[in-house]
């Protein structure tokens, strides 16, 4: 086991050397203007020299913020999740506006949030829910909705009712669709946070990054999106993780010889 | 618990399986059900249980026709359906704990039993760790620690060697002596059928419209070796004659309502 | 056509070395736009149109950007032959090392200013003091509010400033910002006062900030070097498009309008006051369309570099040439 | 099932008359300034008005992105899962650029875009691939792993390779996981398509409401969201068909007698 | 072909199941498999048709040691383990199609066999629509079509009811016959080890270090009727004392490797 994790470590650290390299080669051999995509030697320079301000405020801001939206979106999904698994008229009259949601550029909404949420945090958390809770709830939903028929059967013959299949087959068999949504909603989390701080913000990697941008910093820029991306991968192993806690037990069992041929 | 089917008629789309069918089960009975493979036997289980309603007629639970059926009988299916996220434990304790009951309090209940069912060092395994018959003796415990007074069992010793059987069969008689309850046993082993059941009811037509009764008039406690008396062995005979003439719609081409 | 074929947006530029002149050939120039199509652009139409370009031997195409900073670093990329910028934009990007060099100044003054509702109770600058505001992610914006206050006598440390982005109007009618910077007197205050908003507007210059060219026309070194006779031919047609807007402004208005109808359709009204406001901006007496001035790039360099918003002077030698 | 179809029309209907109805209700209620929220009456006035626009040019610039995007990024999501489910190599160097991929703000690489794309379909394209292949990919992929394990070993006894397993068994019992994917990603490609033209366009209905929204035409820029969503609830819509017709055979039998109670 | 098993070990984890075991089924032979439940009969099985590897010794496919053994043996597993999505004749076909032959091909020769396995009428039906008995009769035709050389079956006929079941042991042992392929059959019946098999192997320890062998020496054809020969009582009754003999490790506290 920790065996598997060190190695994961060691192929995540190869694949993050390589994809440096790629990157550094690119910029050399394309002769890509720095201004544009400027290499990753600069991008860690300039991630060096704004350290102070980047992981003494900026960082701290946006980690917040996406952290929050997270927690939040991923309470708002369950709940949808569980009251269009009880009931088909909310199911219906709610599913529409969810996909509604996910259709909508913010930009034609941006003035609405800036009206309703101002520019303190939680216009950003309502951002990054908007972004975040949509994959939560369809994986959740069709997990739920894909649990084994004769067991569903089984439960009510045990005299079950709606709430306790719920709670005793459909979650427990719905937790890999979910953590599949989870684990997407994780990564946009943090693309959440960025754009609601376009919305209007006064810190924040999002904010720094456009900054940097409209001064033609672009090592700067990307130093900011480095960080971005770094807390987009962590998040991502985080769901990972949960995944592995929560379906671990299931799992840790069957890691033995009958899994050899696998 | 009496169970009573009252002029029952169902079918699967427009498969018939039942029609117009009478069938009884007094409180404290032990029925065998005997009959060939895809007859409907377990489709009257779920009738029974309440999964499935009929298309025609009434189901009775102690002489009053009742709709919802769901939780009043403790089933055991012919697949041992375990969750695989459960230990063997929490898996025989989930009735329980639909019951009510909290999970430290089901699962000493379950404790108890496991013992009995040659489970005892298996307690944490997961569904996937056991062997078929272990995991379907998980299934049995199952379904006979709910505490219902009418037990469904499909098929429940088919996985399993002839010595765990009897012993599986010694207790659950012994279980049905102490709680008087309703027992009803879906069997292919007609030995078995005859030696547990006050009465064996054979299918043999396809759809059911009736049930050919055998009464056991064989006194208790029996044994194994009363395979040999000669009443046995001619409820045993009668059993084989019905099956064997009903043979052809069984096993060489079963009628269907379509013709796919 | 107001649109680029594809494939030149791409890859013209630097197609192989630049063509040699003959009379006969045609030389292919892409020019990024600052903005969508709007009044201000109303020469590159009308030198179009009235086929200056041609006669040029010419052949311009107008791309869209993405981003108001976009045009400025594809044209230093030299994807882009010409970009529509702005003037401390260039000086920015000259300070970072972006190869761009201005060769026109298109709009002679600023147009940015800051903006209050009216009834907001700020009379002038000063009581700005303590107040917040909404700028559109240029650090410039805040130097500029900054000076105004400080010019007009106010005290600038309370100021609370908020990276608004695209949405200076919502912030400012959401009562969000006690005041916005970086919105143009030809536009922004123009919608927002159609929409029954009224509006106090402080000029920067009224307040102790430098002269200069709101939008410049901006090329990189290397395309300077290579293109320099097409660029100034280029230069010549669009003095022949500006007259021509000067003669004919309801004719120029029209081809904007019915150009745009085609994608998008602009508010005429709009466009019409926004025209008449910048006709008098992009050339006067003393300023020919198009020129400018080595002290008046010096004068705002120099500005930069003391309110910090650049850490290389730069100087005006290096991020403008007059071609012509 | 005709019947059922009438019946999900029905609702679909009711719920978008009550999204509209709440919608004016805001507007008058709240008194929300026209040119930020504008009530769905002038909208579909400007919607009216806008007509020969919309539909006669912008809608159908956006669909060909649409469509041409989404299926692009189901072949590339599809590719990448099948090569991450036969290469751990594969896998382990691949997986973090998709996670690395969705987490940069597509906007601070937007010169990169536009210098590798240009302006044309292309580079529509490629932003709206950069939405959508990444919950596929998700999705498909752990619902490849999570295919039952006894079946897998049965199949091994019956001499299949890698490739029989993935093809007999591990395609089909992914279906439900990859849909959940793909009726996100159907819903994201919308967007995908809007911001690729925000990056640079003449046409499309993310070009018209950008500059709709630059000349605070909120009328029109509501029209052309109006559009845009439905678009994404069509493609969802059709993605929940699909699903239905690839994974129907099985669940068309199932309802029967035995479903009457779930 | 011919299979050993040479000091054969494997445990599961630190459970030994199986410890330096010798076996071995010569070619042509049918082979019965007798023990009781959770003792490591279907573990064998896995051994022999390579899921599961030797922790130590080796398994031999006609003398020579082979690692690869997947794909070599026709496996009935004991579950009934059928694709949800496919039909019954696509269930069946499922492993012609991965030996390479054409859907068309597969299809057909299953449709050939239907009759005889009593499923004719449900060529296309689904799983989920077959009884208990009708998934294990597909799940047999499954393993019996490959045309392997060696057929593993895992308690073939557990959930069919006697005619049936008949039927089914007719059909296998005429297939056999003039196939001349290996067949090692696992079963709770002991009467049906017997009757079907050269040699019924009994396990009664656990872990397995060795097996009691029984030859049975009844002429063949045989029939039902030769239960009453008393060499086949005899055979019966000294599988049956083994049996009794190793009970308490079998069901009443199953020795495991840790303690938990
Ligand atoms: N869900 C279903 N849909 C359609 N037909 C079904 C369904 N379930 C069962 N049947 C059919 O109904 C008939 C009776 O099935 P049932 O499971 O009751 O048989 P059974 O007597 O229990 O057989 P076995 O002994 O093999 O378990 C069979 O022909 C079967 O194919
Ligand atoms: N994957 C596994 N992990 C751990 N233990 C296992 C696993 N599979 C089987 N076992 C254990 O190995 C022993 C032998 O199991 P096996 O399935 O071979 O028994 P069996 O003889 O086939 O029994 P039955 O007649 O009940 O099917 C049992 O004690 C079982 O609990
Ligand atoms: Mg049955
Ligand atoms: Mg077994």
């Amino acid at each position: 086991m920790t065996n598997g994790r060190r190695q994961n470590i060691v192929w995540f650290t190869l694949s993050i050397v390589l994809f440096l390299v790629v990157w550094e080669a690119v910029c050399r051999l394309l002769q890509m203007p720095a201004f544009i995509l400027p290499p990753p030697s600069s991008v860690l320079a300039a991630l060096w020299q704004q350290r102070e301000l980047l992981f003494g405020l900026h960082l701290w801001v946006t980690l917040r913020e996406v952290l929050l939206g997270l927690a939040v979106s991923i309470l708002v999904a369950l709940v949808l999740t569980f009251l269009m698994n009880f009931s088909r008229t909310v199911e219906r009259l709610v599913y529409p506006y969810l996909v509604i949601s996910q259709t909508i550029p913010i930009i034609a909404l941006s003035p609405v949030f800036i009206l309703w949420f101002g520019y303190d945090l939680s216009g950003k958390i309502a951002v990054t829910i908007l972004f975040t809770f949509f994959p939560i709830v369809v994986s959740a939903f069709d997990g739920i909705r894909s649990a084994d028929r004769q067991m569903v059967q089984l439960l009510k013959t045990m005299g079950a009712n709606r709430w306790q299949v719920f709670v005793k087959l459909q979650v427990p068999s719905s937790l890999p669709q979910f953590f599949s949504g989870l684990k997407v909603a994780a990564t946009y989390s943090v693309s959440g946070a960025t754009i609601g701080e376009w919305l209007g913000a006064s810190a924040g990697l999002g904010y720094f990054g456009r900054r940097a941008s409209g001064n033609f910093q672009a090592p700067a820029l990307f130093a900011s999106v480095l960080l971005l991306s770094f807390l987009g991968i962590m998040l991502f192993w985080l769901a990972g993780l949960l995944e592995k806690r929560m379906t671990g037990r299931r799992r840790k069992r069957k890691i033995n010889k009958g899994e050899r041929f696998l | 618990m009496k169970l009573q089917f009252s002029q029952v008629s169902f079918s699967y789309g427009t498969q018939p399986v039942l029609q117009k069918l009478q069938l009884q089960v007094n409180s404290g009975e032990f029925v065998s059900l005997v009959g060939p493979s895809g007859i409907g036997k377990s489709t009257i289980f779920q009738l029974a249980n309440g999964l499935l309603q009929p298309d025609e007629g009434t189901i009775e639970l102690d002489g009053k026709p009742e709709q919802n059926r769901l939780g009043k009988l403790a089933y055991m299916p012919q697949k041992d359906l375990l969750l695989n996220w459960r230990t063997v434990v929490e898996n025989a304790a989930l009735p329980l704990e639909i019951q009510g009951l909290s999970r430290r309090e089901a699962h000493k209940r379950v404790i108890e039993q496991l013992d009995r069912f040659g489970l005892a060092d298996w307690a944490d395994a997961y569904p996937e760790e056991l062997s078929g018959g272990m995991r379907q003796r998980v299934s049995f415990l199952r379904a006979a620690i709910t505490g219902c007074r009418v037990l469904l069992l499909d098929e429940p010793f088919s996985a399993l060697d002839g010595i765990t059987r009897v012993d599986m069969q010694e207790w659950l008689l012994s279980m049905w002596q102490t709680l008087g309850i309703t027992i009803i046993l879906i069997t292919h082993d007609i030995d078995e059928a005859i030696l547990l059941a006050d009465r064996v009811l054979v299918l043999s037509e396809q759809p059911i419209r009736q049930v050919h009764e055998f009464n056991v008039a064989l006194p208790r406690p029996r044994t194994v070796g009363n395979r040999h008396l000669p009443q046995f062995q001619q409820t045993s005979e009668q059993i084989w004659r019905v099956l064997r003439e009903a043979r052809q719609p069984a096993t060489v081409r079963l009628q269907r309502g379509d013709n796919r | 056509g107001s649109n680029a074929s594809p494939q030149n947006g791409r890859s013209a530029p630097n197609a192989g070395p630049a063509p040699d002149q003959s009379a006969s050939d045609i030389t292919e120039l892409t020019i990024g736009l600052d903005w969508y199509p709007n009044a201000v652009h109303s020469f590159l139409l009308a030198a179009e149109q009235q086929g200056y370009f041609r006669e040029e031997h010419l052949n311009v195409h107008l791309q869209m950007p993405s981003d108001a900073n976009d045009p400025l670093k594809l044209a230093a990329a030299n994807q882009l032959d010409l970009a529509i910028s702005y003037q401390p934009q260039i000086i920015q990007a000259r300070s970072e090392g972006l190869p761009v060099v201005s060769i026109a100044a298109l709009v002679q003054h600023p147009l940015n200013a800051v903006m209050v509702r009216s009834e907001s109770g700020i009379e002038s600058p000063k009581d700005l003091a303590g107040k917040s505001i909404g700028f559109p992610s240029m650090p410039l914006d805040e130097s500029i509010v900054r000076n105004m206050v400080k010019t007009d006598g106010g005290d600038d440390s309370g100021l609370t400033f908020t990276d608004v982005g695209f949405d200076l109007i919502p912030a400012l009618t959401g009562k969000q910002v006690d005041a916005i910077v970086g919105g143009y007197i030809n536009h922004e205050q123009l919608l927002l006062e159609k929409n029954g908003v009224s509006l106090k507007v402080f000029k920067p210059t009224d307040f102790g900030i430098p002269d200069y060219y709101e939008l410049v026309l901006a090329t990189s070194d290397e395309t300077l070097n290579k293109k320099q006779p097409a660029l100034a031919a280029f230069l010549r047609a669009a003095r022949k498009g500006q007259a021509y807007v000067n003669a004919h402004p309801e004719e120029a208005l029209n081809l904007l309008l019915s150009k745009q109808a085609q994608e998008f359709p602009l508010d005429e009204q709009v466009e019409k006051q926004s025209l008449h406001i910048l006709l008098p901006l992009m050339q006067s007496a003393d300023a020919s369309f198009g020129s400018q001035t080595e002290a008046n790039w010096q004068t705002l360099s120099d500005w930069m570099y003391a309110e910090k918003l650049i850490g290389q002077p730069v100087q005006a030698d290096a991020v403008m040439k007059q071609i012509d």
